[in-house]
């Protein structure tokens, strides 16, 4: 047990805290409309040209090769500074770490310091509208042609899918094929011929989810370098089982991020209620707690990690531990605020957004029963 | 000994749900969100027709001097149906007001009708007016007594509100506006004033009651339909204790507000715990029924395309006017000695 | 919607309260041991002898033929008054309804005015090691043999059995049937030979569930007059779910217990916290809410039945009220005595009481899938 | 930055864990609700030959001069075990004040063998005395100081407790008592005082962490192998969503308590406030699993015949003990600045 950053960690943090609280732009709209999302991608830009974009990638795509406790120090610093929902995230956090594992050499050089860049910007091309918790349910078809596939059917609640300009789909290669086999992990540029992408309202209106239409669509075995397939053909389920174990886990959801939400809450209260409140006050007190338990659950599982564990099934609790959270701190600051909570504005904002935890990157439902079965060991049936 | 409504008041409510199907569908509570006014005054016509705006007005002066027993099932069936239009502040709150300050002309009878829209201020624990912008009058509660102002009301400023279908305003200055109709004062204005927040509270309980009973019947006929796995997702167990504790806060919350409404009736002593009882249970149960279905549905129920999110915008945009929950059980303790 | 009483049930309520008042015994010692059932049931005597003991009953069998209303009135002074629980309840409350409905008039009339004097006490003999939740699992066996039935097998859980002269039992009389088919409702007396009973520790450590064993038990045909048989043989599975809908519904739990265990609690909270506590206070505000809305749920629900309508499936999510309200109610009491919780007490029993209350008449769990079901209508698979 | 034990520590766990399984079974638990005392000399014997009633003890004085870091997982098996010796009492409160308060005899040497158990009172927010018939001698902290009060402790009045193996007492007088052996005043008493209050809350959290790590574990066997409708009950989803709810709390709560350990350990300005996040966080947790491993045994849970009841019955006897979940939020609100 050593609860103290070594000196190095704290170079890093001042450093990183130095340059994010003089960079972080302040009062950026939602990234889910055009002209939102063309500022956060200037932000992207601006983090990779200093190096902040990927800080735990080798520094040959961008990164700095920072361990995963300067990762954990990087993103606190990033949400205390008051630093935006990362509008890379599902490029960054969701594939890159299956391009680490399952990727050629040539694909990882061809897509990650792009990715990195925010040139290419990835979106997630999983769900389709039978196809949601039940993801063996895919029925987009993938046919293989002389030089690459043909690709038919339809992805939806495809996240900034109407901003962005890669799609990584799974899509069902063995027409034969049922359930999880016989599916196929695939890259696709969006302006590729025969796809058509249709954005649409989220719960607060903005244009965040996009559905995506493929129509004999042809993705050439060349339209991204090194190959468009991920892990082999076949191989679909495997690829996706691995970066949604990365979805559901560590690196999607950084502690700092509901630190920082807990502490705005603090000074919400202290600034509407300076005469205190002994209910609030409870719930606040409540949410700061489970807030903190977060972090230190976090540190227990990287500590787990640095010594070459695995994170395993216990990323379902954890899912729902942050998921329920963010739900919690936003209902108690929209409590806060009483008759005004029906108006617009970033707690609202908030509140919405996490209303979206318990139900993606598998539903806290999903969640429960991988946690009762995995790690309680109750029977499946 | 009955806790039960009449053949008339089912009757009566059955008439009304019957209207809101035809005319308020979810569609024409989808164009309220885009609407310059958010209001449909073919719908309001009507409404005044049935005598549904001036049921709580007596007959001498054009209403059908009912009961607010008689009312409560037609306000839940209006938040069944999120009835876009400010059916609580106009019937429930303001017009039993015009009677009680002696306003019984032209802009009476238009109320009843449902040729305009009345608004209120200073009743319902919010700094700000709906439809300020297109209300022919305003009631106001302000320190110095009750004010009737006309139109136009200032210098309305639209909110942003995340239930866009209700239209919020700031409007400065109130207390410079009401010198133009300043009406009852100081001890009787307290007395209407308390009145009429008990009215407009257990009215947006009962409101929410039907938004609350709505989300649950979209939810069931979603996932009985819908599969994943191979079967209905509304078959999974988790799925269903969840739905039935939601369903059983709503219902334990009903006979509640049915309550309420007879204690408002019958001017009963227990009227104002009664009335603070209705609206925290009915607050928190519409929420949890909102945040299962939502839950329940899903990605779908997550994008404006759909209905649900009309219903569930508005749950949470009510549920802390009138009083928070927090208040409202405040004065439930207060009413039982503690 | 009238929700004042009539002059008679102003009456009734007097006429109740002050009997009540005068004759309900003070600090009765539980019903769960064999002393403390003596003293109880000489309670029920003393409410028999003075015509309370079964106020809806018709007069011949001990009654008053009151009303519903007047029933829920005397419930409400019963508890208001500190009556104790009914160790006569499992057969005025589960029994008497089928016997009422299925019974023939000469059962009627040997079963009932016993049961309402406390002479005849009666337990109920439903659950099996491996028949719990699922009843339709039933084991222990009854074979037809002339003049009578040879009973082999065991019953558990079985209330207060160690105490009773009698059970009415559910055996399987079809050896090849299965589930819910081929079972019979048999009433037993326990000094049958062959019926062995061994009380033992409820949670509370008072000797309040009984294992029952049948050993080749012949339980001849007028061992009970007007026979042994409720229903006709093979009728099992109706007559007692047509009992399980009497003890899941209405009857078994009067919101005058809840009331008064909620006005007990204030009087808890103005005593040990004069000063008041902002958080305690809140909830046992919000748990007086749950009672008062129980009573006006019930009240709602006695309309229906007065109209000529029927409880029906609401029954489930009554239940899993007045459960979870017992145990809430209790629960804060615990909180308000802080370290004294420990000790015990008569809200300590009162707890350990109302944990039994989720569980019994139906768990909570198989309410909720009743309710889900049936009120609801969600797809059963 | 490392929040995980060594291999030491993990070791020294498992040793006492294995004592536990063989010398601190249910059967050894039961017998101890029955028994006069409630206590298990033999056990206690070996836990000293262990080093773990001395553990926090230096090593000049016989102990192992150990830190509170190294004691928590023992704290958690012993919970586990639902050991009805008062460990958190007599090594984790009392042993390591006699070394303050300089009473370094024969009194200590006892209690790091186990030849003794000790009393407190006056550190916990109780007004009783566990053990007070049986302990060879009471730290008090009294309003002029700290006591040593030596055997026999009064006239103990034995107290009727819902967890029957806990002992616990009412001692009149304690200050009048108080004065054959009165040894710290005043200030340094008070910051004793306090030190002891948070090695006993946080021994109690651990504990308590244990009790409910046991009841989770019973549950799951009892559910997975318990069968109903033709398949184990485990398998219902419904119950599956609880047990994983509850698992959850209980693993969110276990990392708290090990940082409140390094708390202490390392003298940190925080240490109140992780203390006290810890004890509350794993009272509430243990709570939550014990409700529903009772509700998920469903009848057999509900007798004293199976072993559920005892882990049942300490969590929530200990639960509210060394201050309640209220208090100690109160007091993490008091170091957030709110």
């Amino acid at each position: 047990m050593d609860l103290t950053w070594s000196d190095a960690e704290e170079e890093f943090r001042a450093e990183a805290r130095e340059w994010l609280t003089r960079n972080v732009p302040k009062g950026l709209p939602s990234g889910d409309t055009h002209e939102g999302f063309a500022l956060h991608r200037d932000w992207e830009r601006l983090l990779f040209a200093n190096r902040w974009a990927v800080v735990s990638w080798p520094t040959e795509y961008g990164g700095r090769g920072a361990t995963l406790w300067e990762w954990l120090i990087f993103e606190e610093e990033y949400y205390r500074a008051g630093g935006p929902q990362r509008v890379t995230q599902n490029g960054i956090f969701l594939l890159a770490p299956s391009i680490f594992t399952f990727g050629t050499p040539a694909q990882q050089g061809a897509i990650l310091p792009r990715m990195a860049a925010a040139e290419d910007l990835w979106c997630q091309g999983w769900s389709e509208p039978n196809a949601g918790s039940d993801l063996a349910g895919v029925a987009c078809r993938g046919m293989r042609m002389d030089g690459g596939w043909v690709i038919n059917g339809q992805k939806t609640w495809t996240t900034r899918g109407a901003f962005c300009t890669h799609i990584f789909a799974i899509v069902r290669t063995d027409p034969a094929s049922e359930r999880h086999r016989g599916l196929t992990y695939i890259l696709i540029p969006l302006d590729t011929p025969g796809v058509t992408v249709r954005g649409f309202g989220r719960l607060d209106g903005d244009e965040g989810f996009a559905e995506v239409f493929f129509e004999d669509a042809f993705v050439a075995d060349d339209a991204i370098t090194g190959g468009v397939v991920l892990g082999g053909e076949g191989k679909g389920w495997s690829v996706a089982m691995a970066t949604a174990g990365s979805e559901r886990g560590l690196t999607l959801r950084s502690p700092g991020r509901f630190s920082a939400t807990a502490s705005r809450l603090i000074e919400l209260y202290r600034q509407k209620l300076p005469e205190g409140d002994p209910l609030l006050r409870t719930r606040i007190i409540q949410a700061w707690m489970e807030a903190e338990a977060y972090q230190l659950y976090t540190l227990s599982t990287v500590t787990k990690l640095a010594d070459g564990g695995e994170a395993g099934a216990e990323s379902s609790i954890n899912k729902i531990w942050w998921s329920e959270l963010d739900v919690k701190l936003h209902e108690t600051a929209l409590d806060l605020l009483g008759p005004d909570a029906g108006l617009e504005g970033p707690w609202n904002k908030g509140w919405q957004f996490s209303l979206s935890g318990p139900i993606y990157a598998g539903t806290n439902e999903i969640q429960r029963n991988i946690a009762a079965e995995r790690l309680l060991g109750l029977p499946r049936k | 000994m009955r806790l039960a409504f009449t053949e008339d008041q089912l009757a009566f409510r059955d008439a009304v749900k019957s209207l809101f199907v035809a005319e308020c569908p979810p569609a024409v509570v989808r164009s309220a969100w885009e609407s310059d006014s958010g209001l449909n005054p073919g719908l309001w016509s009507k409404l005044g027709e049935m005598g549904v705006l001036g049921l709580l007005v007596d007959e001498a002066h054009g209403g059908l001097g009912l009961t607010f027993t008689d009312m409560i099932l037609l306000l839940e069936e209006a938040g069944y149906a999120a009835l876009p239009d400010p059916l609580v502040e106009h019937a429930v709150v303001a017009a039993p007001l015009l009677v009680q300050l002696g306003r019984t002309g032209d802009l009476l009878s238009a109320a009843i009708d449902g040729g305009n829209v009345l608004g209120i201020a200073g009743f319902d624990m919010s700094a700000y007016v709906r439809n300020a912008e297109t209300c022919a009058a305003l009631v106001a509660s302000l320190s110095d007594g009750i004010h009737l102002i006309p139109h136009p009301i200032g210098q309305p400023q639209r909110l942003e509100t995340v239930d866009a279908a209700t239209r919020l305003y700031r409007v400065e200055n109130l207390s410079t506006l009401s010198s133009v109709g300043s009406i009852v004062r100081a001890d009787a204005a307290q007395t209407l004033t308390g009145l009429a927040f008990n009215r407009g509270a257990l009215g947006t309980a009962a409101f929410l009651v039907g938004l609350a009973r709505r989300c649950l019947d979209l939810t069931v006929d979603y996932i009985s339909q819908r599969q994943q796995f191979g079967v209905p997702v509304g078959s999974f167990q988790g799925l269903k204790h969840q739905m039935a504790s939601a369903l059983m806060q709503l219902e334990f919350a009903r006979p509640v507000v049915y309550r309420a409404a007879d204690s408002i009736s019958t001017q009963a002593a227990t009227v104002d715990r009664d009335v603070s009882m209705a609206k925290a249970m009915a607050a928190e149960a519409a929420k949890l029924v909102a945040r299962t279905s939502l839950q329940a549905h899903g990605a779908i129920g997550y994008t404006v395309e759909y209905d649900l999110h009309m219903w569930f915008k508005r749950i949470f945009a009510l549920a802390p006017t009138w009083g928070t929950t927090h208040w409202h059980m405040n004065r439930v303790g207060q009413a039982i000695g503690i």
